[in-house]
């Protein structure tokens, strides 16, 4: 099944919650998604037999520049039944970035929302156990921001080797 | 005081015939003791033997752990030690100095005491097993001079006792650690140590019942007449009973595959963890103190003690043909050693419990029919004979099957390339 | 019962095929070398040794060295660090022309200018090289010696620190192979993978020879 | 910032409970993985891991180095198979640079090479698995025999690309260095050495009664929830499911090369069940064939001459973004790279097999015994750079 098809199904379901293919994009191609419902719509598209996207390949936030006031978070999903990819995208912004967890549908989100909570400070809600994991847990604020400006100490170590 | 001694005296009241430890040789070339000595005559005999082992059973650790780590480097390829002196001969040496000069750490909030004497515990009681073994006899005019501390007319029962007074040691050290580790794996020995006593206890006993008596120079005795004489194969359920206290007293010695007290791959080091220096060797020293005794135990009791392999050939009064059996037994142990994956706890009880228990009851039954159906004089040919038949044919079948397993890994003729 | 019986075969059986395989292991020759001793670190053509290429330790000929900054720029750990200025004279002074690096088949080099077809060696003729540096002689060599020939560019800075951590470089091999003048090397002997120091500070080299532009 | 503490496990007074910290420091944690077990006497009730030891921001680092610089730290990531590592971030970006009109392609000669070294770190990979996993379980000697063969492969990659274990071999576009004159006849010599190896490494370890005693039934990972935590590779083909990139999404030319898929198997001989820590062990000692197999074919073709490196004026993958994975010996190691056309992507993600398979340990960790956990670490097949990149 091509993206476009999948984005009907999705359309005919959530209406417009859900943003045209991005066009113009030279590679793969994400399908935009309302951040408050990405749970739902993760739902659907993992339980619709059409569908059946059981695998979440990556989950990774996205920050594209400084000035940039909005942060992203990209779910690729694989579909071993059909074979099928896609990825779907939801932005959200920087004061005050909250989306729901997919936790409950897939249980390796579970890690790869708790390195995209460390790395850009995304809070997913609902998730059973929101902490830094790559980093240590006294670390101040979310390096992979593009804003991120790295801190002169660290418990009176110098950062910057 | 003087009845303490009087029993001493009467534990190691010579048993058999006329054959006396090689110490009361000593009584009997010096000039005569003062008058108020006399009575301990052969006290003093038996403190200069147990000097005389004192001073040359550490020296076995030296060896066999070169060996070891000889053995393991052989078997996996490599040189093994090569720097220090010829071949790497004296690297143990070198390491046990090294050892000597580091510091002599004691963790924090630990038990000071009970950590420091913990390894001396241990030692004792691995050396103490030494006592009773008998590592030859010579023949001077009629009297017989056994190459033994204290002919024990109990001995095997002294040795089986002794022996297990080392997990004491062991679980004071894990406890003393104050280290979750260390205690982890001194619990786990605990439990080894006790369950293994059992089958180890069941196999002596099947032996027992063919010679009829505990005393080791005695078991030693009865197996003079040759190969055929000795109590491996004796009947099919001595030679079982063989391997059953072989695995036991690998169990009993914490080594591969029941090397879980000092699963360094599961524990770390198990309960000897926070130990350096001194004492860590102390540990060291007897472990391999230990694996020597039970391999010579073993050779007493089935492999004909330092009796020869044709009766009556016995250079030295067999003390060089006894070491070697000792040491086949301790090459075999490495070897399994560097074979083999280690067991899981639950594992580890259930083959104690549920394989080697039954077939040591089931040997112990089986000797006694053995015994009543082909006569008590399991040297006689009408016994002997079948038993023989049945042991050779049953090894040559397993060992055909094996070979056949390991040819089916096609024989590689290639070397490597960069041979 | 059946399942008992054969329990203990299976565990019998696979762990005496195991002894065998590792007694078997015993009687071969054993692979493992005592390392410096055992082993001339010479090349040959055992391909044991330190092959060739062999991405070691990095050494800068900064006779060839014409300070155009490329390994710093693609260093992804940034551990080249390079001054340079430019010569009094203004524009297109330089600090010499243009020479040939005459590369040896005993891995040595001599730097001059070559006379005739340097793109092309023609088998057993004699090579004359003039001007060599740092001697400034005139140097002949058997063509058959030669490796090959390459051209070096002329020099148009004065180099005031060459210096590489190797503390920090993690032999990826990127600077070598953008080096125009192939002057910044990885080294494949034994020097280029034995240089243990006790102070890390020492693993700064620096290789810039100011006699060099006198 | 939000207000957070580390959890951890926190056990009633008095309980006959006990909290033990197994790692970082720990000879079977497989590097600096630390794990917090919640002891009830053997039996482990619940196991948290920690990770982020060896963290090196690999994604922040990829953010400020331009394209060929990032190849390098890629070999830090799985440094067991970083030849895999390399391939894969290059497919991806060679994937993205393919709208460039400028780029000609990956030549050939380079994908016989790339396949070559591959399917070499591959059995290298696999063979320090194998080693490990016996050591993890006791024995030491299986650990040493992986050794020395895995250092003929070393040679060889020493031969060819002038490293040992941090290669930087496999560049955008094709492979840095072409092979040296005899290197294929080294190869040839190599695989006709260790084909039979592995019957014997099957014998002294895989068949053995004590090994199959602690590795079957234990920490058993089915199929839906393999699936369900995103574990890929030798992990979720030991459940049972045939799936393989280089099969079933061939890229580079592994649809010209005749190999199986080996899976796991339900064997009531030894009571092993799908997905089990058998299954997962005995998939990598299969592939291992199957890796000599494909380079066995290779050996037999004749490799076209040509250029090793496709033609390009710059790496500037045009403005886009791409999820692009590739099966490295560990599973499916894929990168996310969003690119703004300049020489340096804006985000790039690495998303690690062993990362995945790690986070299914708290599950299948649970009611077993402390000697299981090493056991499952083992199986599982981790290795720490790559999780904490």
């Amino acid at each position: 099944m091509i993206i476009e098809e999948i984005q009907g199904l999705l359309c005919e379901k959530f209406g417009d919650k859900i943003s045209p293919v991005e066009a113009g994009a030279v590679h793969d191609s994400c399908i935009l998604v309302d951040p408050a419902s990405v749970n739902a719509i993760c739902q659907y598209l993992y339980d619709d037999e059409r569908l059946a996207f059981d695998m979440l390949m990556c989950l990774s936030g996205l920050d594209l520049s400084p000035e940039d006031e909005n942060l992203s978070v990209v779910y690729h999903l694989f579909s071993d039944v059909h074979l099928h990819k896609v990825a779907i995208k939801a932005v959200v912004s920087k004061e005050n970035p909250h989306l729901p967890t997919v936790e409950n549908i897939w249980k390796t989100a579970n890690w790869h929302e708790r390195e995209a909570y460390d790395l850009f400070g995304i809070v997913f809600e609902g998730h059973s156990d929101l902490r830094r994991i790559l980093l240590p847990d006294d670390w101040e604020g979310y390096p992979l921001r593009k804003d991120y400006k790295e801190p002169d100490t660290y418990r009176g170590m110098k950062v910057p080797y | 005081m003087r009845q303490f001694f009087s029993i001493v005296d009467n534990l190691s009241e010579v048993a058999v015939g006329s054959s006396k430890p090689l110490a009361s040789l000593l009584v009997e070339i010096l000039p005569p003791l003062p008058a108020f000595l006399e009575e301990y005559e052969q006290l003093l005999a038996m403190i200069t033997a147990c000097g005389i082992f004192v001073a040359v059973v550490p020296l076995i650790p030296l060896v066999l752990v070169l060996a070891e780590r000889k053995v393991s480097a052989f078997i996996q390829d490599r040189t093994g030690p090569m720097r220090v002196g010829p071949w790497g001969i004296l690297q143990t040496l070198a390491d046990g100095v090294k050892l000597l000069f580091k510091e002599d750490l004691i963790p924090p909030y630990g038990d000071r005491v009970l950590f420091r004497i913990a390894p001396y515990i241990i030692v004792c009681f691995s050396l103490a097993a030494f006592v009773a073994i008998p590592f030859g006899a010579i023949d001077l005019g009629d009297e017989q001079y056994i190459f033994i501390v204290s002919n024990l007319n109990i001995g095997i029962f002294y040795i089986l006792a002794v022996s297990s007074v080392i997990v004491i040691g062991i679980i004071m050290a894990g406890w003393a650690s104050n280290s979750k580790w260390s205690l982890l794996g001194s619990l786990r020995s605990a439990a080894q140590m006790v369950s293994y006593e059992i089958p180890v206890g069941l196999s002596i006993l099947s032996v027992i019942m063919l010679v009829q008596t505990l005393n080791m120079q005695g078991i030693v005795d009865q197996q003079g007449s040759g190969l055929h004489s000795w109590l491996i194969f004796r009947t099919p359920f001595s030679f079982v009973a063989f391997f059953v206290f072989f695995i036991s007293a690998i169990a009993e010695v914490n080594r591969t595959p029941f090397d879980l007290p000092e699963a360094e791959s599961e524990l770390v080091a198990g309960f000897h963890t926070e130990y350096s220096g001194m004492r860590f060797a102390l540990f060291f020293i007897a472990e391999y103190a230990n694996m020597f005794a039970v391999c010579a135990i073993a050779a007493t009791l089935f492999l004909g003690g330092w009796q020869g392999v044709l009766p009556g050939i016995d250079i030295l009064g067999g003390l060089p043909g006894f070491v070697f059996k000792t040491l086949f037994l301790v090459f075999v142990m490495m070897w399994i050693r560097w074979t083999l994956p280690r067991l899981r706890v639950d594992q580890l009880m259930n083959l104690c419990w549920k394989y080697l228990i039954p077939v040591s009851f089931f040997n112990i039954l089986g000797v006694g029919i053995w015994m009543l159906v082909l006569g008590a004089d399991t040297m006689d040919m009408k016994s002997l004979g079948p038993s023989l038949v049945i042991i050779v044919l049953a090894v040559f079948i397993l060992l055909r099957q094996v070979f056949k397993g390991v040819s089916g890994t096609k024989q590689e003729t290639i070397p490597a390339p960069s041979i | 019962m059946v399942g008992y019986i054969s329990n203990i075969y299976v565990g019998v059986y696979t762990v005496l095929v195991g002894m065998v395989i590792t007694f078997r292991q015993m009687l071969k020759p054993r692979v493992t070398h005592q390392y410096p001793y055992q082993y001339e670190f010479e090349r040959k053509d055992n391909y044991r040794e330190i092959p060739i290429g062999y991405r070691g330790q990095l050494h800068n000929r900064v006779e060839d060295c014409i300070v155009c900054n490329k390994c710093v720029q693609i260093c992804p750990v940034d551990c080249i660090y390079i001054d340079s200025r430019k010569p009094s004279g203004g524009r297109g002074a330089k600090l010499w022309e243009s020479m040939n690096v005459v590369h040896l088949k005993d891995r040595k080099q001599i730097i001059g200018i070559v006379e005739g077809n340097t793109k092309k060696i023609e088998p057993d003729t004699e090579i004359t090289i003039s001007q060599t540096v740092p001697a400034g002689k005139t140097r002949k060599v058997s063509s058959n010696d030669v490796d090959r020939i390459v051209e070096r560019k002329k020099v148009t800075f004065y180099m005031d620190r060459f210096d590489i951590d190797m503390a920090l470089c993690m032999y990826c091999g990127l600077c070598t192979e953008v080096c125009p003048t192939e002057c910044l090397t990885m080294v494949d002997t034994l020097q280029g993978i034995e240089y243990s120091e006790f102070d890390r500070a020492s693993l700064n080299y620096s290789f810039v020879k100011p006699e060099l532009y006198k | 910032m939000a207000a957070e503490g580390s959890k951890f496990i926190e056990v009633q007074p008095f309980s006959d409970e006990m909290v033990l910290s197994m790692g970082p420091q720990h000879p079977s944690t497989h590097g600096v993985l630390k794990l917090e077990l919640r002891l009830d006497g053997e039996i482990v009730r619940e196991a948290i891991p920690h990770i982020g030891y060896l963290h090196r921001c690999f994604e922040k680092h990829a953010e400020n180095l331009s394209y060929p610089q990032i190849i390098p730290f890629t070999d830090r990531m799985d440094y067991i198979a970083a030849m895999n590592q390399n391939w894969g971030f290059c497919l991806a970006v060679e994937k993205m640079m393919a709208a460039d009109e400028k780029f000609s392609g990956v030549p050939e000669r380079a994908e016989y090479l790339r396949v070559l070294v591959g399917e070499l770190n591959r059995i290298a990979s696999h063979l320090l698995s194998f080693g490990t996993y016996g050591m993890d379980i006791g024995a030491f000697t299986p650990f040493l025999y992986a050794f020395r063969d895995r250092e003929e492969i070393l040679l060889l990659f020493e031969e060819i690309c002038g490293a040992r274990l941090t290669y930087n071999y496999i560049r955008i576009g094709g492979v840095s260095r072409d092979m040296p004159p005899d290197w294929l006849g080294h190869v040839k010599n190599f695989i006709d050495y260790f084909e039979p190896k592995v019957d014997e490494y099957n014998a002294l370890l895989t068949e053995n009664k004590i090994f199959i005693e602690r590795t079957v039934k234990v920490a058993v990972l089915d199929e839906d929830m393999a699936i369900n935590y995103g574990i890929t590779g030798p992990n979720l083909r030991g459940a049972g499911k045939k799936w393989d990139l280089r099969k079933d999404e061939p890229y580079s030319i592994y649809d010209r090369f005749d190999f199986d898929v080996p899976i796991g198997h339900d064997i009531p001989r030894i009571g092993a069940v799908l997905g089990d820590c058998w299954n997962r062990y005995k998939v990598r000692m299969d592939e291992m064939k199957e890796s000599v197999k494909i380079i066995r074919q290779i050996l037999n073709q004749e490799i076209p001459e040509g250029p090793i490196i496709a033609q390009y004026k710059a790496v500037r993958p045009p403005a886009g973004e791409i999820f692009d994975r590739s099966e490295a010996p560990r599973g499916e190691l894929g990168f996310y790279i969003v690119s703004d056309g300049s020489v340096k992507p804006v985000r790039l993600k690495a998303k690690s097999p062993c990362f995945t398979a790690l986070s299914a340990l708290q599950e299948l960790s649970k009611g077993l015994m402390v000697a299981d956990i090493i056991a499952i670490i083992g199986s599982i097949d981790i290795v720490m750079g790559e999780i904490d990149r």
